[in-house]
């Protein structure tokens, strides 16, 4: 794959995202190592200089591959995953937000302008002039321009094709790892790149196949939050009322927070195939409700107060609703 | 491989295309489908006609299509004609889509254009759809020839010797120490007033002598396991402390016990019985058994009249409970009812006032084997009544307790009339709301009765008191109602008081329908497969329901679902084994994580959770194919065939019209 | 437990001893009746066919006055489900009050209405926020049999009581009532708690006429007439009843009946709180015994009297009488 | 003539009451507006979540779920797992800015064609009253939904 001799290109970027994907890059010890000893790393904003102008002097497909993490939030966002997909062979959507949405696409239950209001305006802002973020800006240096705030928050591939998506938020270390050593064996003619669109460096059921936790038939009776109980250590969180995201969530992070005795929060996203998440982890919760009575129902789900936090918490960004209308996967009827 | 559609757009004569405008929706879906795969596209007058069914398999075979879509009638109609014929022409029945554009269409719109943009909508979610479907086989299991009938009553007796007739091996499982059920605690029935005992006696014995009938009186079903085909169930054969290889039936032992029992049972608590005893006296099989909870002997420890004398020594008081294990590939269920508790209506007073009698303590008082010689009398055993009011719909038609109409009460009322007309010549006061007597014989049965006398008031009788309040009413049971025909109210004093109560589900018809997997109505009468074209058929396959279990019916209702259900069951014998839809949900072992989340879902326990590998399986032949597992599963790892996720989104987007060009184009023209 | 109290206006007249009995009662079994302040009249049987919102405001004004009353903060007279509860001893205040908070919530023009008219006194009412109750209702259902009779000193035996439950007590059926509107039977069984002799009263849930005396009298002396004789026939001592229009109908016109049809009944009509209070010993004075017009001396003096009948015949072996249902061997 | 919005509304029946009620509704030739268009599943049951997000994000301005009376499901008691998934899903989508009216949990059971022609009727109505849901107006990225569906322009 390499040109010329030299070292194939590596690239790392980071949009709405809280630098978490970078750490858990740096995280692999030693095997970072092997990153830089096979790799020439042209642009990771994090790690290196580098200017925007540099990357679009670049020829078009020039870098090998190009880990993406974060969500697409305002403008800048997307003018870089539109950059980085022009000079990328190899675009990974890395993390959570990028595939999903993550946290900041909860966002999207509210609108921009309550969004600002929290922070400019909110009980613990100092800000006595009142000020907010202008789109342009006549400084006394000429005119200044920000990137434009977007209504909602867009997955990677919203916005861009993705080759593959690498969940969690971050991703594990040993799963980074692994996929790194993936791409050198593909590099060595060792081994074959996954099916293009595939989800790498996590697994293909969900969390509760890696949960130790005991488990039995499901009967919820009522929804308890976690800092009101003492769990019993040893048995499934959901069947003790609690709001474990575990069944619907990608395996692939070892189950580490169940077994910690914390809630999975979903952050690997949803199993293969799932087309929202969301919908997957209430149809499960709600179908082990143990009532017949509405009243009693609706007295037990009010033990949950944010659902739709709850259950988008990582995915609101990919579910259907917050994602728009989406041509679904259709069956091609017809050879191309 | 690419796809190749055909699309047939049926007229039905004009049923369809009065509305809708066919040809239309066939070039629309010839021309704006042909990139999903649309071939051909056709309209023709009767698609379900020969010639409509020949032209679908001269194109399957001609034009090679892989999948049809037939815009027709309801599935429910011709989803199977339209299968067959894609089957002839080689094609799996089950890439055949018929989707309805007359029941829910041409049949309930007006607005042809409004109706026809409809219609191309339901086709192309047929097309979106179809392109989902996959080649299926029918599932096939083998079916055990022998049956088991739960309840002996008529509706159970019938079903029990049409099958043995037959020539195969029943079960005829029922909790009393007799079968014969409500019908041998009858006098009279309506409206031949034929014997009751001399019409059922010669069937009970039949059952009773039929080599190929296995009866077990004083038995409960405990549990039922397996699925069609392949049943196996716990039967409980309560202790008799009655060896019945050697006991004659004598009655000697009854005759000795010193212990009397008011029998709530056959009786209906209008007599008494003693603590070893066969309900009646034609009862089948003839060997007593000891009630246990009267016994003195059990609840004292001493007393052993009976064993004492009896001549042949089997008398066994160590006897315990048995659970015998039956193989059957059929389930016949005819648990029949309980009558309405009259105590529930105070103001009718019964269980207040002693002479205010039900309608089944009434039958046993008239039977010449009942407690008063057939002698119709008072509370008091001797006098007899100058008049006896009969009240209608006691628990039925009333909201406060049944809305349904429990169908024998007014037969029943007029047979009562008649016999106390016959047995005292007392005047009669029937109060009734409608007089309901469509069957055949019934309604002149009621003008006879009207004819000999009988008074007919046409009014619900509000209260039933011994509150004198006029001259004339001292010592007597007061009826008031108000006579809607004259409308007046009506005080009408009488000696005794009749209440036609009516019909209700057996108390624990619940947990009777949780043991076998059935399903109730909300009054709890177990639910038929079809109210009208599968009366005798359940919801689960290979349980059949025959008689009052499955609603209020007469004697020669009950007799036909019994031999209905007989039928039913002999035609799945003879098949040796049965094609079931191939509905059914199945798990991606790979993918389940095991969180268990579907285990308790399924009522049909066709869940398995296997401990050791951690992941749950489903039993095919138990599954039942609802798809609620399906629906639940967090992982995606449950998938369901004919109605899989791809195949019900794909309807969504192509009802939308979302198969064109991306968006919503084909908006409906304002109607 | 504490409860809102709405005596209503008949308790403070012709009543009386209804409410000071209930008081004593109420305070013996440790109830709490906290009366509302400022009350009115609830308007009474016939206002509503008058001028419906009129009348609901009405009743409307007690309503608000409790909920204002029973919701204050730190009040502590909430159930569990968040309503208060608010007694009523008097059926037709009880059936005004539950009425009107029933329809109010069902009837959003008329709950404008009524909350526009309240808005005037400075009030409004959410309808739901009270739980309406009789009074027997919270002594059979929240103090129970069990806690009566243990309660019970002075048995009242050998007093035969025909109970009386009177029409607007058990209808309409608008929820909470007593367990059957046709043949109700908690304060037979009451009463039977206290150890009184109990007659199936047939007639107990039939109507007393109301204020049928002031409309047509002859119509009212042969509904009274009805009651009276068929507790005369059943050899009642005395009827119990526990609405204050039962009792004085019953009570005053009595001599009216006896004049009237010629006859000579000579019934006390009691309140069923007068009853409770004598089982329980306390002071008869303070019962408010005395203010009845047939007097009930000589009723209550049959007290403690052994039982006049016989022991029950024994079951010969020749008897043919056929067993009554549910009876046992 | 100003135009009305003529709302589309998916509505998911059950194989067993709600579908026949629909049947029946036809057989019986009881009118209701065209704007719904039914969807068979085996039982309510069956209904996925997911099956509502879909409709709604693809077009439909209203949803209605139909299934069987409570304590009349041909699966015993699956309808009250639809009941329970209504319920939390309402919640869900109240939170999202959908109107409850949007999306309706109706009981109908075989014989009750002229209820569903009724409740269709007063459903679209309803959605009608309430204009079109307009949910395409939220972001509409031209790509694929999801990461596994992805098939083009992949380079080698």
């Amino acid at each position: 794959m390499s040109e010329n001799g030299s070292k194939p290109k590596f690239a790392m970027y980071w949009a709405a995202a809280c630098g978490g994907c970078e750490i858990a890059v740096l995280n692999i010890h030693e095997k970072i190592l092997d990153v830089d000893a096979n790799f020439e790393i042209v642009f990771w904003p994090v790690a290196m200089d580098a200017k925007y102008k540099d990357v679009e002097a670049m020829p078009d497909g020039s870098i090998l591959l190009t880990l993406f993490n974060g969500a697409i939030r305002n403008s800048e966002n997307e003018a870089i995953a539109r950059l980085l997909r022009r000079k990328s062979q190899i675009l990974v959507a890395f993390g959570s937000c990028a595939c999903q949405g993550g946290l900041p696409s909860l966002a999207n239950l509210g609108t921009s302008q309550a969004l600002f209001d929290a922070a400019y305006d909110g009980p613990s802002t100092d800000n006595p002039q009142g000020v907010r973020p202008q789109p342009q800006w006549a400084a006394p240096e000429g005119q200044l321009h920000i990137p434009e705030f977007y209504p909602a928050v867009k997955t990677l591939n919203q916005v861009v094709p993705v080759d593959y998506y690498m969940p969690g938020c971050p991703p594990e270390s040993p799963q980074i790892a692994a996929v790194i050593d993936l791409v050198l064996q593909v590099l060595g003619g060792k081994a074959a790149l996954p099916p293009p669109g595939a989800v790498i460096g996590a697994g293909d059921s969900t969390v509760c196949d890696e949960c130790k936790r005991a488990r039995n038939e499901k009967k919820i009776t009522q929804f308890v939050r976690i800092q009101d109980v003492q769990p019993d250590p040893a048995l499934c969180l959901l069947e003790q009322g609690l709001l474990c995201n575990g069944p619907a969530t990608r395996s692939g992070c070892g189950a580490l927070c169940p077994m910690a005795g914390a809630l999975c929060v979903g952050c690997y996203g949803p199993a293969e195939g799932v087309l929202d998440y969301g919908a997957r982890l209430m149809t499960a919760v709600a179908s082990v409700i143990d009532s017949t009575n509405p009243a009693e129902i609706e007295r037990i789900l009010d033990g949950i107060p944010d659902p739709a936090g709850a259950f988008y918490r990582f995915n609101m960004g990919g579910s259907l609703l917050r994602a728009g209308r989406l041509p679904r996967k259709s069956k091609v009827a017809h050879e191309p | 491989m690419a796809e190749r559609i055909g699309v047939y757009v049926c007229h039905c004569g004009s049923n369809i295309a009065g509305v809708v405008d066919v040809v239309q929706v066939a070039q629309w879906a010839a021309g704006r489908l042909k990139h999903r795969g649309v071939i051909i596209a056709r309209d023709y007058k009767f698609m379900c006609s020969s010639l409509g069914q020949e032209l679908i398999e001269q194109d399957i075979k001609e034009l090679g299509l892989t999948r049809v879509v037939v815009a027709a009638c309801s599935p429910h109609l011709h989803e199977q004609t339209f299968r067959n014929a894609c089957a002839r022409a080689g094609l799996n029945p089950y890439l055949c889509e018929l989707v309805s554009i007359r029941e829910q269409v041409s049949w309930v719109h007006t607005d042809k254009v409004a109706a026809t943009e409809k219609a191309k909508a339901v086709t192309s979610g047929g097309v979106e759809r179809v392109l989902w479907d996959e080649p299926l086989e029918p599932l096939r299991v083998p079916i055990h020839p022998a049956t088991l009938v739960v309840g002996g009553g008529i509706a159970g007796i019938q079903a029990a010797l049409e099958i043995a007739d037959g020539g195969h091996r029943v079960y005829l499982v029922e909790r009393e120490p007799s079968i014969g059920g409500h019908m041998a605690q009858f006098d009279k029935t309506f409206p031949t007033l034929d014997c009751a005992a001399c019409i059922l006696t010669p069937k009970m014995v039949s059952v009773g002598m039929h080599p190929n009938i296995t009866m077990m009186t004083w038995s409960e079903v405990e549990k039922v396991e397996g699925y069609v085909g392949n049943f196996t169930v716990t039967v409980r054969q309560k202790a008799r402390c009655v060896k019945t290889d050697l006991c004659t039936g004598c009655g000697v032992c009854e005759e000795k016990c010193p212990k009397k029992v008011v029998d709530n049972v056959f009786e209906a608590g209008l007599g008494y019985r003693k603590a070893i005893y066969t309900p009646f006296a034609q009862a089948v099989p003839k060997y007593p058994v000891i009630d246990r909870e009267n016994c003195t002997y059990f609840q004292k420890g001493t007393c052993k009249a009976c064993e004492k004398f009896c001549p042949t020594g089997a008398i066994d008081f160590s006897q315990q409970d048995e659970l015998i294990t039956l193989q059957v590939g059929n389930i016949v269920l005819a648990t029949g009812f309980d009558l309405f508790d009259s105590r529930r209506i105070p103001q009718y007073g019964y269980g207040r006032l002693a002479n205010v009698f039900t309608s089944l303590e009434f039958e046993r008082m008239c039977n010449a084997a009942g407690p008063t010689n057939g002698n119709v009398v008072l509370r008091d055993g001797l006098t007899a009544p100058k008049t006896v009011g009969i009240i209608h719909c006691v628990g039925s038609r009333d909201k406060n307790f049944n809305n349904y109409c429990s169908a024998i009460c007014c037969m029943q009322s007029l047979k009562f009339a008649h016999i106390v007309k016959e047995r005292t010549g007392a005047e009669v006061y029937n109060f009734y709301i409608d007089m309901r007597t469509a069957a055949k014989a019934y309604d002149e049965f009621d003008q006879r009765v009207r004819d000999e006398g009988t008074h007919v008031i046409r009014g619900r009788a509000a209260e039933v008191t011994d509150a004198a309040r006029m001259p004339g009413e001292e010592g007597k049971l007061i009826i008031q109602a108000e006579d809607t025909l004259i409308g007046r109210q009506r005080r009408i004093p009488v000696d005794m008081v009749l209440l036609a109560a009516g019909l209700e589900p057996r108390r624990d018809a619940k947990q009777t329908a949780q043991l076998f997997g059935l399903s109730c109505s909300a009054d709890g009468w177990f639910i038929e497969k079809h109210p009208k074209l599968d009366p005798v058929a359940t919801m689960t396959e290979g349980i059949f329901i025959a008689g009052c279990v499955q609603g209020p019916k007469d004697i020669p209702n009950s007799v036909v679902q019994g031999a209905a259900a007989a039928a039913r069951v002999q035609g799945r014998i003879q098949q040796k084994e049965i094609s079931l839809e191939p509905v059914r949900a199945s798990i991606n072992e790979h993918r389940c994580s095991g969180c268990r989340i579907c285990n308790n879902l399924c009522p049909f326990n066709a869940i398995l959770f296997h401990d050791d590998r951690m992941v749950s399986e489903i039993n095919p032949a138990l599954c039942q194919g609802c798809g609620t597992c399906v629906a639940a599963c967090p992982a995606g790892a449950i998938s369901g065939t004919v109605f899989s996720n791809e195949q019900i989104l794909a309807q969504i987007q192509g009802l939308l019209m979302l198969n064109l060009n991306g968006g919503r184009v084909e908006e409906l023209v304002a109607a | 437990m504490n409860y809102g109290y709405y005596p209503g206006c008949s308790l403070e007249r012709n009543a009386a001893a209804y409410d000071v009995s209930t008081r004593a009662v109420a305070a013996h079994l440790g109830l709490g009746l906290d009366e509302l302040e400022d009350w009115n009249c609830c308007g009474a049987t016939e206002y509503i066919a008058i001028n419906k919102l009129a009348a609901y405001a009405l009743i409307g004004r007690n309503l608000a006055l409790a909920q204002k009353q029973l919701h204050a903060p730190g009040n502590g007279r909430l159930a569990a489900d968040g309503r208060a509860q608010l007694v009523a001893p008097c059926s037709a205040c009880f059936l005004n009050l539950r009425k009107a908070d029933r329809y109010l919530q069902d009837d959003e023009t008329l709950r404008t209405a009524t909350n526009e008219a309240l808005a005037a006194g400075g009030l409004r009412y959410d309808p739901g926020t009270i739980f309406v109750r009789h009074l027997l209702d919270v002594m059979v259902n929240d103090v129970g049999f069990e806690e009566i009779k243990r309660r019970v000193t002075k048995p009242l035996t050998g007093l035969r009581v025909a109970p009386y439950y009177g029409c607007l007590l058990v209808r309409p059926r608008l929820g909470g009532e007593l367990s059957n509107a046709e043949y109700p039977t908690e304060l037979d069984q009451l009463m039977k708690a206290l150890g009184a002799e109990v007659v199936d009263f047939p007639l107990k849930a039939h109507c007393c006429g109301g204020h049928m005396t002031q409309i047509s009298a002859e119509v009212a002396y042969e509904l009274l007439r009805r009651l009276l004789q068929n507790a005369a026939d059943y050899k009642a001592d005395v009827i119990v009843t526990l609405c204050p229009m039962c009792q004085l109908n019953l009570d005053a016109y009595q001599s009216r009946v006896n004049q009237h049809f010629g006859a000579g009944f000579n019934l006390p009509i009691l309140y069923f709180t007068q009853m409770m209070g004598l089982a329980f010993g306390l002071d008869e004075k303070a019962l408010g015994f005395g203010k009845e017009i047939v007097s009930a001396a000589a009723a209550l003096a049959k007290i403690g009297e052994p039982p006049k009948a016989g022991a029950p015949a024994r079951r010969r072996k020749d008897d043919k009488a056929l067993p009554m249902p549910g009876a046992k061997p | 003539m100003t135009e009305q919005f003529e709302p589309v509304i998916i509505g998911f029946t059950c194989n067993w009451c709600s579908y026949r009620a629909a049947d029946l509704a036809g057989t019986a030739r009881i009118k209701y507006p065209p704007n719904i268009r039914l969807i068979r599943l085996m039982c309510s049951g069956r209904l996925d979540p997911t099956f509502v997000l879909q409709a709604l994000a693809s077009g439909a301005d209203g949803v209605m779920i139909t299934g069987c009376h409570p304590g009349e499901c041909h699966y015993l008691e699956q309808n009250y797992k639809a009941m329970r998934r209504f319920l939390l899903l309402r919640r869900m989508l109240t939170q999202m800015g959908i109107e409850p009216q949007r999306v309706k949990l109706v009981w109908a059971s075989a014989a009750e064609g002229a209820r569903l022609a009724q409740e269709i009727t007063a459903m679209v109505e309803e959605v009608r009253a309430l204009g079109p849901l307009n949910w395409g107006k939220v972001e509409v990225p031209a790509f694929s939904p999801h990461p596994s569906s992805l098939k083009e322009e992949v380079p080698a």
